[in-house]
């Protein structure tokens, strides 16, 4: 048996007993298929909507259908809300909602909670028919208490009955209104939120939930003897709050692109789904295609007659359309590649996190392939890079990669509502005669640019090659000219490199130790940094959204720095195993390219666990890094 | 309704075109290589279409067949060996005021292209498609191709092949929403010019079997087919691809054949003593594809704007 | 008009006025199927088979079916003859037989000549039937006697008509005899060599082309005022000559591989022509699979089930096997992936030489993919790396890579004969019961190595997967087993390279540069390096065979040297070209490896004309890198 | 006769076999997935034919399906996502003592499969292949597959989808050399069982269409056809697939079908109304690739020693 802590009655006065906190964690962990993510998304979506700071992360099972009530299932989602704006998923969970006891130790196998953590648990376990799981629950009640968890237990199954037959549905909604009490949350909110998401549903449906919420907020309220409330720093800014793969199908949309061509992949196909509902009423048209190859191919066809096009993949698509990038950079076909990278090698870890394709994207084609590489550290970045990408594409008349990851990709964030620029779309194609004197490929010597005959354009004819080929697209084995032409591609990107800023130094400009971050890692690198500065440590960071080529002012910025080294998500070898020497150790993949950039003694952190970073596990590595306890 | 080219050549040039406006350079093949007729005849079409030079393009993959494009003065694309289907259906997928031709080899196609041109042949979308089957690879200088008969001897079969050739119509039939499968050979160039104007003529994905001899690495076919009247059979309809009376006097045999008739369309195609030059099918009312990829074309800014500005909308806070 | 050289009459006595020389570079030029390589490859065997070095490389037209007499159409041969071993295809040609004029503007164009160099033309085009023609003829010759060439005209044609109807066919054993003459071979071996060429053949054509191998020789006797002797350094060694290809096709065979899974691929074909003849009588079989991608599945699904498998390709090839090859890492399926490389990027320059696929067969594959690369440097090596490649993808349990190229590929060369061992061959699987405790991937701690279980073997069921996965093959999605099997996959390459000693220096082991090389350039650099020497450069030279993981002691190398560079031919970017900047250059492809692992500043020489190195081209880079004129 | 098993198996265990030798972990599919009940007929085959797990191999790629070899206590090969008919080929072609089976699905097989699978149809090497085809893309949440019907609403086509579906018996009876082609629906498990037995049993290339219920994405598919009797028809032949008579009766159509008579096979497959169960084509007479494969087992290093030796003579100067 496990005393829970004791409910108590509440002061009626709402708010007043409610301890003002600066942020919290929040979990929603239960079998798939019970609504967690729905209700997480709800609540994180009040908490932005009434101007808090917000960042959620899908806590997605192993398996399509795990066994219920297994570890292995721990399904749900993460809602990090604090006054400020939240830039990452932070570090342990300070309050979990379970809906069964076992779930719980997914996430304790990731290390998700701390002691204190508060722990909300459907207690229908306790009195289930079969003694197996009786037994399970209370040993789990135990355990829970051992590890120094705040255990509650909720009689949501019950509660849920009075009003509906079927508890499982709708559920997720009286948790939503436990949680909107517990966070002193807008009822009026809640209820719009509930309208909101069921507002294809009938209206018995919608009045159900919406009971059922009231059940849970009512029940809370009477029931609990603890309250927070996480105030809001008020602001004019208009904001949107949506995932990364949302922001992805919406930078598509105002890039101007009129094709998308993809093939389904995890965690990229989901920036399709948005795509495809609002796509075609904006002129644009998703096409499946039967492959990455033929995704690619399609989407290259598309580009070379009409208005640049995108494919959306992730690793293993990227793996298949190799050659085709290839080509694309060879005959220099405008192209916007977007990779929502997950864990690696091959099928690896689909939907999980890992910042493994960037030396794949970097040199996975035979040959010299250079290109234009932009790793998006936000959700809104992912929109603007989109557009960034579409200009880049057809300016340097080249494929442009956009990076992002399951982090970014399943995540939710608010961000400044964007305003919308007229120059974002791309213009019509060009139909107008070709000049007689100017070539398919005209070069320009210093630049390496040159514009693009599209067909339909009188006199511009000409046929496009993956072989070497010189001014006029002819195949040429001359010695000279595939020299000459190799260069003049490569220039493009020297070119590109001049229109660069350096990256900005978050923190002072000198110290003992520079971070160097790229992608989702960014709130959580520059936190951690923060919090180190805090303790007096001498550490800035600096975080590259250029990763081909990198932006200028690399050497500079390193030189002031007596350590400097990468955190990122993907393999490196344990530097500190003997196993591992120096002329073996792998190095994660960003600090292995600026080892070869600067030829400063680039070292790294990273791991392959599949999760976000924390800001204390970065903190950890920086104070491990400086040999401080 | 969209997708029919005539309310998109408003802008055609006033211009005649002859059949040197649609030449370039001089075709590579070797001497006696089926190629070169396939390159005449279609020149010969596009010119007596009077199609735009700049309206034009012309997909291929690699190979000696794959090289065409560049022979052609209009717009080209000279991809991956296998790949010609997904550009070409790119490429016309919002572009209704081109005419796409492909241009693939048995390599090409049936071997690396296989599954891309599973899927083409199924999307149906507006393109005339050749395919030149001299059921060997001659660009990498004789190995054998999945076309080419059992007992094949090639470099990388020196005892000679040993599984049943691909049968490129057979397989055509087979695929749901196929729409035009014809067949021709490239030593009758009035029946080969007949049979790619049908092709063109025909609204969906126009597949056309072409019978090419390539005298330097597959001498067989050439020696079988060209030269033994027994084999080749002409399939006669009204609806069917019609020849003058002096080709069709050519063929020894004649047979009628209803083009709308799957079933015995691929019966004729199973055939492996005969071969049936001429239209094996036609379906008119096959979906197409391209039609869906010109639904919503020419949008303006303005009301992309308003789309994007709709859909924050839903995302504001 | 043109004075040609004059035609003297030759004292009888052969040899008497023979000049002895210590090498000569021959080549032989044509439109393509005039059997001019036939030709060159029976004078460089003849030569061989003396005692003589030889090097031959193929001259190959650009297009398949180029114009006759054009510069895009020279197709030939060129062999370069010495007293002691050649290694490389060395400078300029001394003698050129060509059967038209226009042909040799295509070698004119490669810089293939030098003053000088003799020319041996045939005349029938004085007299053609076309003005055009017989104007090309006397403008050529004009030209290249202006080029310091010593032009020769040779009524060969109207010799060979003496003997047969059509001269096309057997004019090439006509140039034989005439070279036979020219550089005082024996006529018995240029008999006996034409006797095994013809085998095949009717009596009658061999007597013909016997005849026409005399008529060339004695006409040369009677005709020529000049005759070379070659001498021959005596030798017991036995040796085989062979093209690179060829050595593949026959190290597959002395590996005791039974499957090679290929799809045809300029320039990595014909290894599998060779082994298509050789292969079913030794109990092996080729399969010409449907796509690359399919013949490296089939490669692993056979490696999975029995001897490991391999599988020859070239860049394009390569890209596309990109996501099985990461799937082999992965699952740790032994495998040897032969690439031999070709001019990039995508379709590139099919027939030409590069070492362009470094860079993305190292980093090719989304995620953390590490591999054994091995670099053939000559010939020779092609073969035994091919049997070593077997060996230790069955001892890592990993695809291990060969790396060839064109040069290699196609050129010919001789070699000590190798002395079979028999292990060698691979060994019949094991069929034994499967240890019980024994999981399918029992990693060693330490070397990260285990034992695979192979189909037969009762008890050792599990199934392979690409997906993150656990000792018993299950799949994992928990962090700490993820980085775990991750670090254990690693190891194998750490272990590895512990048995691997450092690159032999080619000179002092102090001085002001050291080249850096990989591959076909082996035999030019060290040439240059010997001639730099020789001028009292203070230049050494180190040859990779192990590009991943390095050879140990690299570090320890370079900081004796005051300069690094590397000779390869790729691409990189100029560094005197003032648009490229030192944040912006791209290297070539193993200096950008070596910055990022000694942090040594390693500079580069490459081009990507296509052409193999030679050795005065290097010795101008040695000297320009030293500012030595 | 190489390829013949009963030469290899001298080596077969004593031990008798039960289901559970066949079976390992929890199938994680969800509850009414059809995927259960093919991995139920198809332990209960193995069991039945009482064969070594130890030589049984599973060849997937990727999907729901897919995950199938990760419950069979037999080798298991889960590789990449349309590429499990190259593995399997490989596993195959040295391997005449193995059994293999391949388990693909939908997508896997008719989509970015296509092109192996077309070739894996040709060289007809012996294994059983099930494609469980569920008319949609489980594992990545619901996007159309190529055998999606017309209209089918996913997360990629929200306004229903537009091309007529890849018919895959159809296709599969295109291809030269296909050698058994059946069908069989998930919820008719004896009938399942039977045609996995035929198709077990037939020598060479044997595909299985698996009519799969999907209730989490397709749900339409078991509606309609799951329980509409005037759809599902019965083949019946003394060489066809044979049930009892309980299960005959359980349809309410059948009609004869000549399993020899390639056109009756593909004009059955043509239809689009009615759904046939039970063996459409069968030739026991198609060239085999595995029989090649094994052609040439067991040389000795000596042997092989001789040829190389040979070999350098040729090449010795
Ligand atoms: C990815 C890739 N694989 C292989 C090749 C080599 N290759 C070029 S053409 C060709 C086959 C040519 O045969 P086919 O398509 O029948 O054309 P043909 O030359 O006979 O006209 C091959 C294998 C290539 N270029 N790219
Ligand atoms: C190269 C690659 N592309 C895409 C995916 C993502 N993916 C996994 S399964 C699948 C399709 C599954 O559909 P199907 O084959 O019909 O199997 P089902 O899940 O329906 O059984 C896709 C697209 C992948 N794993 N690898
Ligand atoms: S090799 Fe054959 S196919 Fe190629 S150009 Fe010559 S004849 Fe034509
Ligand atoms: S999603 Fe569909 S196919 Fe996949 S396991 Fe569930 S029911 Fe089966
Ligand atoms: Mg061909
Ligand atoms: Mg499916």
């Amino acid at each position: 048996m496990v005393d829970s802590v004791e409910v108590k009655e509440m002061p009626p006065e709402q708010n007043s007993k409610a301890v003002v906190i600066g942020e919290h964690i929040v979990e929603i962990v239960s079998d798939s298929g019970e609504g967690a993510q729905k209700c997480g998304q709800s609540f994180a979506a009040i908490s932005a909507k009434m101007g808090n700071g917000v960042w959620t992360v899908e806590i997605i099972p192993a398996e399509i259908q795990p066994p219920a009530r297994s570890r292995a299932g721990a399904s749900g989602i993460r809602i990090r809300i604090g006054s400020k704006k939240i830039t990452n998923t932070g570090n342990e969970a300070d309050l979990v909602v379970a809906l069964n006891e076992q779930v719980p130790y997914g996430r304790i196998d990731q290390k998700a909670y701390h002691e204190g953590t508060i722990m909300l648990i459907e207690n229908k376990w306790r009195t289930d028919d079969s003694e197996y799981i009786r037994n399970q629950y209370s040993d789990a009640l135990v355990d829970f208490k051992n590890r120094g968890y705040k255990v509650l237990e909720i009689p949501m199954e019950e509660e849920c009955l009075k009003i509906v037959k079927n508890a499982r549905k709708g559920k997720n909604m009286w948790v939503l209104g436990m949680l909107v009490f517990i966070y002193s949350r807008s009822i009026e909110k809640g209820e719009a939120q509930i309208r909101n998401i069921f507002r294809k549903k009938s209206d018995a449906i919608i009045n159900s939930n919406i009971q059922l919420f009231h059940s849970g907020y009512d029940w809370a309220q009477e029931n609990l003897d603890f309250q927070f409330d996480i105030p809001v720093i008020e602001s004019d800014e208009e904001l949107v709050v949506m995932s990364g793969n949302e922001a992805l199908a919406m930078g598509v949309l105002a890039s101007g692109m009129e094709v998308c061509s993809m093939y389904p992949i995890t965690p990229a196909t989901s920036a399709s789904h948005l795509l495809a509902e609002i796509f075609s009423k904006s002129g644009g048209l998703i096409h499946q295609a039967e492959d990455e190859i033929a995704a690619i191919g399609f989407a290259i066809g598309a580009s070379y007659a009409g208005k640049t096009a995108v494919t959306i993949t992730s690793g293993p698509g990227i793996a298949l359309k190799t050659e085709f990038l290839g080509l694309a950079t060879m005959a220099e076909i405008p192209l916007v590649v977007i990779d929502v990278q997950r864990g690696g090698p091959s099928t690896g870890l689909p939907t999980k996190v890992e910042q493994g394709d960037l030396l794949a994207v970097l040199y996975g084609q035979p040959g010299a392939v250079p290109k234009i590489i932009l790793a998006a550290a936000t959700i809104e970045e992912c929109f603007h890079f989109v557009i960034l990408a579409r200009k880049l594409a057809e300016a340097f008349r080249t494929p442009v990669y956009v990076l992002s990851d399951t982090n970014l990709a399943t995540g939710q964030q608010p961000f400044p509502r964007p305003k919308i620029k007229k120059d974002w779309f791309a213009p019509p194609i060009d139909q107008s005669p070709w000049k007689e004197d100017v070539k398919p490929y005209q070069w320009d010597e210093k630049t390496g640019l040159s514009k693009r005959p599209i067909p339909g354009q009188a006199g511009g004819q000409h046929t496009v090659t993956g072989l070497a080929h010189n001014r006029n697209s002819q195949v040429s084995y001359i010695p000279e000219e595939n020299q000459e032409s190799s260069e003049l591609r490569s220039r493009k990107f020297a070119s590109f490199q001049k229109t660069l800023n350096p990256p900005i130094i978050n923190g002072k400009e000198k110290g003992d130790l520079l971070i160097v971050g790229w992608g989702s890692t960014l709130g959580a690198i520059e936190e951690a940094v923060g919090l180190a500065q805090k303790e007096g440590i001498q550490v800035s960071s600096i975080h590259l959204r250029f990763m081909s080529p990198f932006q200028p002012g690399l050497d500079d910025i390193f030189k002031n720095f007596k350590q400097v080294m990468t955190i990122e998500i993907n393999y490196s070898d344990n530097k500190d195993n003997p196993q591992f020497t120096s002329s073996s150790r792998r190095y994660s993949q960003l600090a292995w390219v600026l080892r070869a950039r600067t030829l400063v003694d680039v070292d790294c952190y990273s791991n392959v666990e599949g999760q976000p970073l924390s800001p204390n596990r970065i903190l950890g590595v920086i104070k491990n890094k400086l040999g401080i306890k | 309704m969209y997708g029919l080219k005539s309310d998109l050549v408003c802008d055609l040039p006033s211009k005649h075109f002859s059949v040197e406006d649609y030449s370039k350079g001089v075709a590579r093949w070797c001497p006696g290589c089926g190629d070169h007729a396939v390159l005449n005849n279609t020149q010969k079409l596009l010119k007596e279409k009077q199609l735009d030079p700049a309206k034009t393009v012309f997909v291929s993959g690699i190979g000696c067949s794959s090289r065409f494009p560049h022979y052609m003065d209009t717009y080209g694309f000279h991809g991956l060996h296998g790949r010609a289907f997904p550009v070409a259906c790119g490429v016309k997928f919002r572009r209704p005021d081109l005419d796409v031709f492909v241009i693939t080899g048995d390599g090409d196609c049936c071997s690396i292209g296989a599954g891309a041109w599973i899927h083409a042949i199924r999307y149906n979308m507006n393109m005339t498609v050749m395919l030149l089957n001299n059921e060997i690879y001659g660009l990498t200088k004789k190995q054998i191709s999945p076309t080419s008969r059992i007992g094949t001897v090639s470099n990388t079969t020196p005892e000679g092949s040993i599984i049943p050739p691909i049968n490129p119509i057979q397989t055509t039939l087979g695929v749901s929403n196929a729409s035009f499968v014809a067949q021709t050979a490239d030593w009758n160039p009035a029946h080969m010019y007949e049979t790619i104007k049908a092709g063109f003529e025909h609204k969906g994905f126009s597949f056309i079997h072409v019978i090419q001899r390539c005298p330097i690495f597959q001498l067989s076919l050439g020696k079988e087919l060209a030269t033994n009247k027994d084999v080749m059979h002409y399939m006669e309809h009204e609806d069917g691809i019609t020849v003058s009376e002096d080709i069709a006097k050519t063929f020894k045999h004649k047979l009628s054949h209803d083009p709308t008739d799957l079933s015995a369309a691929r019966k004729l195609a199973m055939d492996t003593d005969k071969v049936f030059m001429g239209l094996f099918y036609r379906d008119e009312n096959a979906p197409r594809y391209d039609e869906y990829g010109a639904s919503n074309l020419g949008y303006t800014i303005e009301q992309k704007e308003a789309v994007l500005d709709a859909e924050f909308d839903k995302h504001a806070i």
